[in-house]
């Protein structure tokens, strides 16, 4: 198999009802690896929905999820998490009690123990421990979370939260990161600072990215590919000068006003 | 509706959220609190309704000192808040979510002009009024919350990052609805982290940092002032330029 | 309702009770402490493995009606095919435990007080299984003449014999879950019960864990099945029935929730309890009831919840 | 044979419902599985014998009073025990039961261990085709169906339904409209206690009264509500007619137990496929 | 004068705490009349009589606890009771090793078989079935069909055996047989069933009376016109009570004494000291057989466990208080552990039962 494939997400005609509503209608898209990919869309679009697709955390009505050549739609979310596809959330999730050094640590060893078994080969796992503790220090360090590390999560400020779960989702060593409007509810400067974070991680770390977003100018400058969604169907797709102008786009998502404006 | 606080401190646990905050807000007039992430902004709106105790101070609502008196009281009095993270009633329609909002009012005519007013300022949410609200997007949750907090027919509205998960022509949509809302007569205090939405929309600007009120100032004033967004805000150029 | 106390508190804590339960009956020496004490050691069992599903978060009132899995396994194998006793001892807790797996790959999937319900109405299923095969269970009879324990050539009659194997396995059967809620594994199943769609996001496969975790409950309820029917050497169904099972959850609601201590305090106040009001027989129910009313009362948060309250 | 055992099943259905109403309110507005709420029956069943033997009454006079007795025990013990409970579920349940047990006990105190005898004010029976309705029981049924209605009306058309559906799933939201969580507590808890009050009520003159009467009661509302899903009454309507004609169908073909275990076994298929019955929400 | 305390065990809570009662009731009314006169005279020894009574709630476990308390803690050599067949079956390889008398009203047929110290102190179906079914040959000729019906337990399914054979034996055919739970209220299912077979007679066997008296009414609201009898366990009060008046009116049973009897009066008035409740016919049989055990201490003058037995082999026939008692069922059980007692048959009119003839079992 070609290593291009390797991290390679392709959507084939993929639907997802709720009841009469077509939340997801007949989508077909692939996501190469080395990108970062602009999924936007007006509320109620099915973005998040897609996301819920991809991750195995909602089955398909139809239509087939293929990522690095293997078929994963029908897949436990945990799963598909292993085989580095994982997401971010859109509103921050912590554990009680758990300061951020052990959040990253703790993400960092759940991709060796998925199964109850994997914890049976005692060897590996003094080495996943070490290699979890390096891996920790290493995202403190790249995240800029290392001044909070001793913090406790859930005290931290929402922002910071945010960054904690684009850290713990990198500590589970994703190919493809899925994050779900990794900048609502960021002021500017926090805004300007998770930006760089994310082009930082498809740089550094070499994790290709889709980016679910509402603030449009950060998804122009970051993104190499936008793909806009309306009522559940892909309705523009292509490089943001180009949907930028793509009348679809303009009268689906920022509606009548901006001919009016 | 005139609000008051005069040395409002918030304490969780050992953490001062709030310390001695003292501002003013005009009757009919728009109010935008900006800060960072972990300012107090959400703090103070929840002390405001009493839901969060204050470690000392006092607030006031047309001259009256409410602390006294239980949430569901203010909310008589004629004050309503529409909270961070929507905290709808997920197991009930949408429908059901607007008109708990107006819970505290008997004018079944008013009533229903108000839901129609609401289904006409979100039609994604009137397209959608008997589904379950458990199930909507995160940004019909938000529109749902807010249209909620406009039910209830306040004369003190308090909004919590209301632009929050919206997109942009929505965002649009909800400014002038709150620009509409203040002509009535209605006090609007608004928090946000878009800070240049707020201070566009408000008359007067109040700042905090860490908990503290750093400044109060006429809105178009800090929203001149470069100086203020480096140092609290950062800065914030969130629309499309309007000629492209 | 998981107490913030230490890992390292909660195991001394519930050691400290294994030991207390470990060492009266010896030292009162009478042999009618000893049949409570083995009680208490039986129902701690079963209380201790509704701890365990309490865990990831998720009440089994299943637990009884597995417990009775293990205990007509083991009366069944020993009875009528003359097994010897470890081998109903093993059967005990392999035959529910494999039956929790069966079921867990479905029912497992079911979260909250659905799983509650669910495993209520499976508990009763159970009972009613027994009560409708008469072959082999002996219908509402039930199976009598269950021989007693024997290990090689020792037989566990007398009363302290069987003491000493009935804390033998309670200790195996914490040191299992000691064991299982500590390291890895503990911050896994913590995590499951704190936050599952953010530990599944990492990797987790939350199905296979849970799954894990109601096996090794299925299995220590079966223990404390075999336990129990080679003790009274008679069982029958209403024994297995879900107010057994909700009877040791009340164990773990006044020992404390979320502590491993908890389900071992409960079954050591709790068990002996309606002793106190044996004599009373006519006011005895209204007496336990009030006695469980003002426990739930006064130790808000169980028994173990008084350690925590003394740490600043 | 069927028509007949399928047109009785329906009617003791409608008790069922009942029962099964006032708990599923509890449990949806309280998060209280109330293990208690066989013993309300038990105490609307009891009311009747007080009514007619100690005070004289007559039954259709003791009827509202004795369910309205129950209400107002139940409010009681909301204010007094449960309230200390909010939020811990598992807590909750336990004191339910721990009450449970304490009313079995009083009542065995009071009464004694033997039911009291109950006047029956309604005798004889209609014929509908091959059927044979008592008319006790087609009387008992209507006033659970019209309760039943009531019920639904109260929590989908009025400002109170509102209001505690609103504060069963977010308190604080609640409050923030306006809506007082310590003034619809109680009366859910009391609404729920008066429904099962009235169950026990209807039922006391078909049935015989016993102290231990509500633990069959509990046990299959308890189906009834699992198999509805928990909180919907349109739900606890359609799974107690189910139940009923799956109980009777079966106890002709083979027997109780065999009934019994079907429709465990049928509740137990619909959970996997449906965690949340028939018509709950997930 | 020492203290002999006797046991007595049976279910005093719940459900079958009537039956429980009764053990208790009969117990103490005995142990009142040994005291009362002086107390027992075991070889030169004078003992007063304590009753310890404990309650097993229905429940195997419980009685096993309780029969442990009662011999470790209270160092009780003979206990009365209980009549739960899974509590005797629980606590029965206990009482056998450590050599304590058991003397209780378990149906199941498994009580006495290899029991040195477990006695039966009434008759069951096994007893008295050939001497039922013969009444109502003999005083009910219509009767040709018969259906009968029985909980789904031990108990149930034993003497419902037990009344087929000896209805068949007797030239009667059965068109139906049936079973139910003991929770259930509603037998309206069950019912028509039955009444599909078309009986002449309904028997109800050892139904609860409480439970008889819904299904009587429950039937005759659908149209049965035909008899019921109930040969095991009869309580008129209760059936009456559950029942209805008119529609138990002609309910034949047997009961172990005659209402109407002095003896009746007398044990209902010395049973009223001790409970609340109506007293039931099963207190004569218990009352009979603590008579029978202190006797039968006297005569042993000793309270050694085989000393006892060996003297209360020798009391057959006792005086019972209606009639006279004998052991048997050496042939059935092994064991000539099972107490023979005079039979009443009744019948319900009025609300109120009437003896309408008697029977003596052998
Ligand atoms: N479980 C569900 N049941 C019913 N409808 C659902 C469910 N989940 C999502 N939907 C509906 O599907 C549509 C797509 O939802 P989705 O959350 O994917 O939108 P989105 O594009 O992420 O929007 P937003 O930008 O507001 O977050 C919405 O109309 C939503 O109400
Ligand atoms: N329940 C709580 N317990 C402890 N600390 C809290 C709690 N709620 C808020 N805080 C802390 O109080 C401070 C102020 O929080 P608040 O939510 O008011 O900030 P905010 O300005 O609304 O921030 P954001 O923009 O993130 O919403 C923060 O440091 C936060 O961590
Ligand atoms: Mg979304
Ligand atoms: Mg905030």
């Amino acid at each position: 198999m070609s290593t291009e494939l390797r991290a390679e997400l392709r959507l084939s005609n993929i639907s997802r009802r709720f009841g009469g509503l077509a939340a997801v209608s007949d989508v077909s898209l692939v996501i190469p690896e080395g990108q970062i990919t602009g999924l936007i869309g007006p509320n109620g679009a099915g973005k998040t929905t897609l996301f819920n697709l991809v991750t195995g955390t909602l089955r398909p009505t139809s239509g087939e999820i293929h990522f690095g050549g293997a078929r994963i739609d029908g897949r436990d979310p945990g799963d598909v998490a292993r085989r580095g596809l994982v997401r971010s959330f859109q509103s921050p999730m912590v554990l009680p009690g758990l300061t951020v050094a052990e959040h990253l640590r703790r993400a960092a060893l759940f991709h060796a123990a998925g199964c109850p078994r994997d914890l049976l080969r005692r060897r590996s796992q003094r080495a996943a421990e070490a290699a979890a503790d390096t891996l920790t220090e290493e995202l403190l360090a790249f995240s800029g979370l290392g001044a909070h590390a001793a913090q406790e999560a859930s005290a931290l400020a929402y922002g910071l939260q945010k960054v904690l779960g684009l850290a713990m989702a990198l500590a589970s060593r994703p190919r493809l990161l899925l994050a779900d409007e990794p900048a609502a509810g960021l002021n500017g400067a926090e805004t300007a600072h998770m930006e760089t974070l994310l082009r930082a991680i498809r740089a550094e770390r070499g994790v290709s990215l889709v980016v679910i977003e509402h603030d449009l100018p950060m998804v122009m400058r970051l993104c190499e590919r936008i793909v806009v969604l309306a009522q559940g169907e892909v309705i523009a797709d292509g490089p943001p000068g180009a949907v930028r102008h793509d009348p679809a786009f303009i009268a689906a998502y920022l509606g009548s006003d901006a001919h009016a404006a | 509706m005139r609000l008051e606080l005069s040395g409002v401190s918030v304490r969780y646990g050992g953490i001062a959220a709030l310390s001695e905050v003292s501002l003013t807000v005009r009757s009919a007039s728009v109010a935008a609190i900006i800060g960072a992430n972990g300012a107090g902004k959400s703090t103070l709106l929840r002390a405001v309704m009493g839901l969060t105790a204050l470690a000392s101070g006092r607030i006031l609502v047309d001259d009256r000192p409410v602390d006294a008196l239980a949430t569901e009281a203010r909310v008589g009095l004629g004050m309503a808040l529409s909270p961070e993270g929507r905290r709808l009633f997920g197991e009930m329609s949408v429908h059901d979510n607007l008109r708990t909002g107006a819970y505290g009012r008997r004018d079944r005519g008013g009533i229903g002009a108000d839901l129609a007013r609401v289904y006409d300022l979100f039609p994604q949410i009137g397209r959608r009024r008997n589904s379950i609200a458990r199930t909507l997007s995160g940004g019909e949750q938000q529109m749902c919350a807010i249209g909620r907090a406009l039910m209830a027919r306040p004369r003190l509205l308090l909004l919590d990052e209301p632009s929050l998960g919206l997109a942009p022509a929505i965002v649009q949509d909800m400014a002038r609805a709150i620009r509409a809302i203040a002509e009535e007569g209605v006090t609007v205090v608004l928090v946000e982290q878009n800070s240049r939405l707020a201070l566009s929309l408000a008359g007067d600007g109040h700042v905090l940092a860490s908990g503290r009120l750093v400044r109060s100032a006429p809105a178009a004033e800090l929203l001149a002032d470069p100086e203020l967004h480096r140092a609290y805000l950062g800065d914030d150029p969130r629309f499309l330029p309007a000629e492209e | 309702m998981a107490l913030p106390l230490p890992a390292g508190i909660s195991a001394a804590l519930a050691w400290a009770g294994f030991a207390l339960l470990a060492a009266i009956p010896v030292m009162a020496g009478n042999s009618f402490v000893y049949h409570v004490a083995i009680l208490v050691g039986i129902e701690g069992l079963l209380a201790l493995s509704i701890h365990l599903m309490l865990r990831i978060g998720q009440l089994s009132l299943a637990q009884a009606g597995l417990m009775g899995l293990g205990a007509y396994a083991s009366a069944l194998l020993t009875r009528d095919l003359g097994a010897p006793f470890l081998v109903g001892l093993l059967a005990a807790v392999l035959v529910p435990a494999l039956a929790a797996a069966a079921v867990g790959t479905v029912a497992l999937r079911i979260r909250g007080v659905h799983f509650a319900l669910l495993t209520f109405v499976l508990g009763e299923a159970i009972v009613l299984v027994f009560v409708e095969f008469v072959v082999p269970f002996g219908g509402n009879n039930g199976l009598m003449k269950i021989p007693a324990a024997a290990i090689g050539p020792f037989l566990l009659k007398a009363r302290p014999a069987y003491y000493a194997l009935v804390v033998a396995v309670l200790a195996g059967a914490l040191l299992v879950c000691q064991r299982l809620l500590g390291g890895r594994s503990g911050e896994v199943i913590d995590g499951l019960l704190h936050n599952e769609p953010l530990v599944q996001s990492l990797g987790i496969d939350v199905l296979s864990w849970r799954r894990l975790i109601f096996s090794v409950a299925g299995g220590i309820a079966g223990a404390a099945g075999c336990l129990y029917a080679h003790y009274l050497s008679y069982i029958s169904p209403e024994a297995f029935n879900v107010s057994t099972a909700v009877n040791a959850l009340t164990m773990n609601v006044v020992g404390g929730v979320g502590v491993l201590a908890g389900p071992i305090l409960g079954a050591v106040l709790l068990v002996p309890l309606p002793e106190l009001f044996r004599s009373a027989v006519l006011y005895q129910q209204l007496l336990n009831g009030l006695a469980l009313l003002g426990l739930m009362v006064f130790f808000r948060h169980g028994l173990a919840g008084l350690v925590r309250r003394r740490q600043p | 044979m069927f028509q007949q055992f399928l047109v009785m099943s329906m009617l003791s259905a409608a008790i069922l419902m009942l029962v099964a109403l006032g708990f599923t309110l509890i449990f949806g507005i309280m998060r209280v599985v109330n293990f208690a709420h066989g013993e309300f029956v038990m105490i609307g069943a009891y009311g009747i014998y007080v009514g007619q033997a100690l005070l004289g009454l007559n039954y259709f006079a003791v009827l509202p009073l004795a369910a309205l007795g129950a209400g107002l025990l139940g409010v009681a013990s909301e204010r007094a025990i449960f309230r200390r409970f909010g939020g811990d579920e598992l807590g909750g349940m336990i004191v339910a039961l721990a009450l449970a047990v304490i009313i079995k006990g009083a009542v065995t105190v009071i009464f004694g261990v033997e039911g009291p005898p109950i006047d029956r004010p309604i005798s004889g029976a209609i014929r509908l085709g091959s059927a044979v309705l008592p008319k006790d029981q087609l009387f008992a049924a209507g006033a659970a169906f019209l309760l039943v209605l009531a019920t639904y009306l109260l929590l989908h058309h009025s400002r109170l339904g509102l209001a505690m559906r609103a504060v069963a799933q977010e308190p604080e939201s609640a409050r923030l409209q306006g809506i007082a969580p310590w003034r619809i507590y109680p009366a859910a808890f009391g609404i729920g206690c008066l429904l099962a009050g009235f169950a026990g009520a209807l039922i006391a003159p078909l049935y015989s009264v016993e102290p231990y009467m509500g633990d069959s009661a509990l046990m299959k509302a308890f189906v009834v509500v699992v198999l509805g899903g928990l909180g919907s009454i349109p739900g606890a309507i359609v799974a107690a007619l189910l139940l009923g004609a799956i109980d009777a169908g079966i106890s002709l073909l083979y027997d109780a137990t065999a009934a019994a275990l079907a429709s465990f076994v049928a509740v137990i298929l619909l959970l996997l496929v449906r965690p949340a019955g028939l018509m709950g929400r997930a | 004068q020492e203290t002999l305390k006797i046991g007595v065990l049976g279910t005093l809570t719940g459900p079958g705490a009537p039956w429980g009662l009764a053990i208790d009731g009969g117990a103490r009314i005995a142990a009142k009349e040994v005291n009362d006169r002086g107390g027992l005279k075991i070889g030169d020894k004078s003992y007063a009589i304590e009753i310890v009574a404990y309650d097993d709630q229905y429940k195997a476990a419980n009685a096993v606890t309780a029969v442990n308390r009662l011999i470790e803690v209270d160092g009780v050599r003979f206990i009365l009771g209980p009549i739960a067949s899974a509590s005797t079956l629980a606590i029965k390889p206990l009482t056998e090793r450590e050599k304590v008398l058991l003397f209780t009203a378990s149906w199941s047929s498994a009580i006495l078989k290899d029991a040195d110290y477990v006695y039966r102190v009434g008759p069951t179906t096994q007893e008295f079935a050939p001497a039922t079914v013969a009444w109502v040959k003999a005083n009910r000729p219509q009767v040709k069909r018969v259906a009968t019906i029985s909980a789904n337990d031990e108990t149930g399914w034993n003497s419902q055996r037990v009344q087929k054979e000896a209805y068949t034996k007797a030239g009667f055919e059965i068109v139906a047989a049936e079973h139910f739970e003991r929770q259930q209220t509603d037998f309206r299912p069950l019912v028509t069933k039955l009444l599909a077979a078309n009986p002449d007679s309904i028997e109800l066997d050892t139904t609860p009376p409480a439970t008889s008296g819904l299904i009587i009414r429950q039937a005759r609201e659908q149209g049965y016109r035909g008899i019921f009898t109930k040969f095991g366990g009869f309580d008129v009060a209760e059936i009456v009570r559950t029942g209805g008046a008119e529609n138990v009116e002609g309910v034949v049973g047997i009961l172990q004494a005659d209402p109407a009897s002095p003896e009746w009066a007398r044990l209902k008035t010395a049973f009223a000291q001790f409970h609340k409740n109506e007293m039931g016919d099963y207190t004569f049989l218990f009352y009979d057989a603590a008579r029978l055990l202190f006797s039968a201490l006297e005569k042993a003058g000793r309270t050694d466990a085989d000393a006892v037995v060996a003297a209360l082999a020798a009391q057959s026939p006792f005086p019972g208080t209606v009639g006279e008692l004998h052991w048997g069922g050496r042939e059935t059980y092994g064991v000539a552990h099972q107490l023979y007692t005079p039979l009443f048959f009744l019948e319900i009119n009025n609300g109120t039962g009437r003896v309408i003839g008697k029977a003596a079992l052998s």
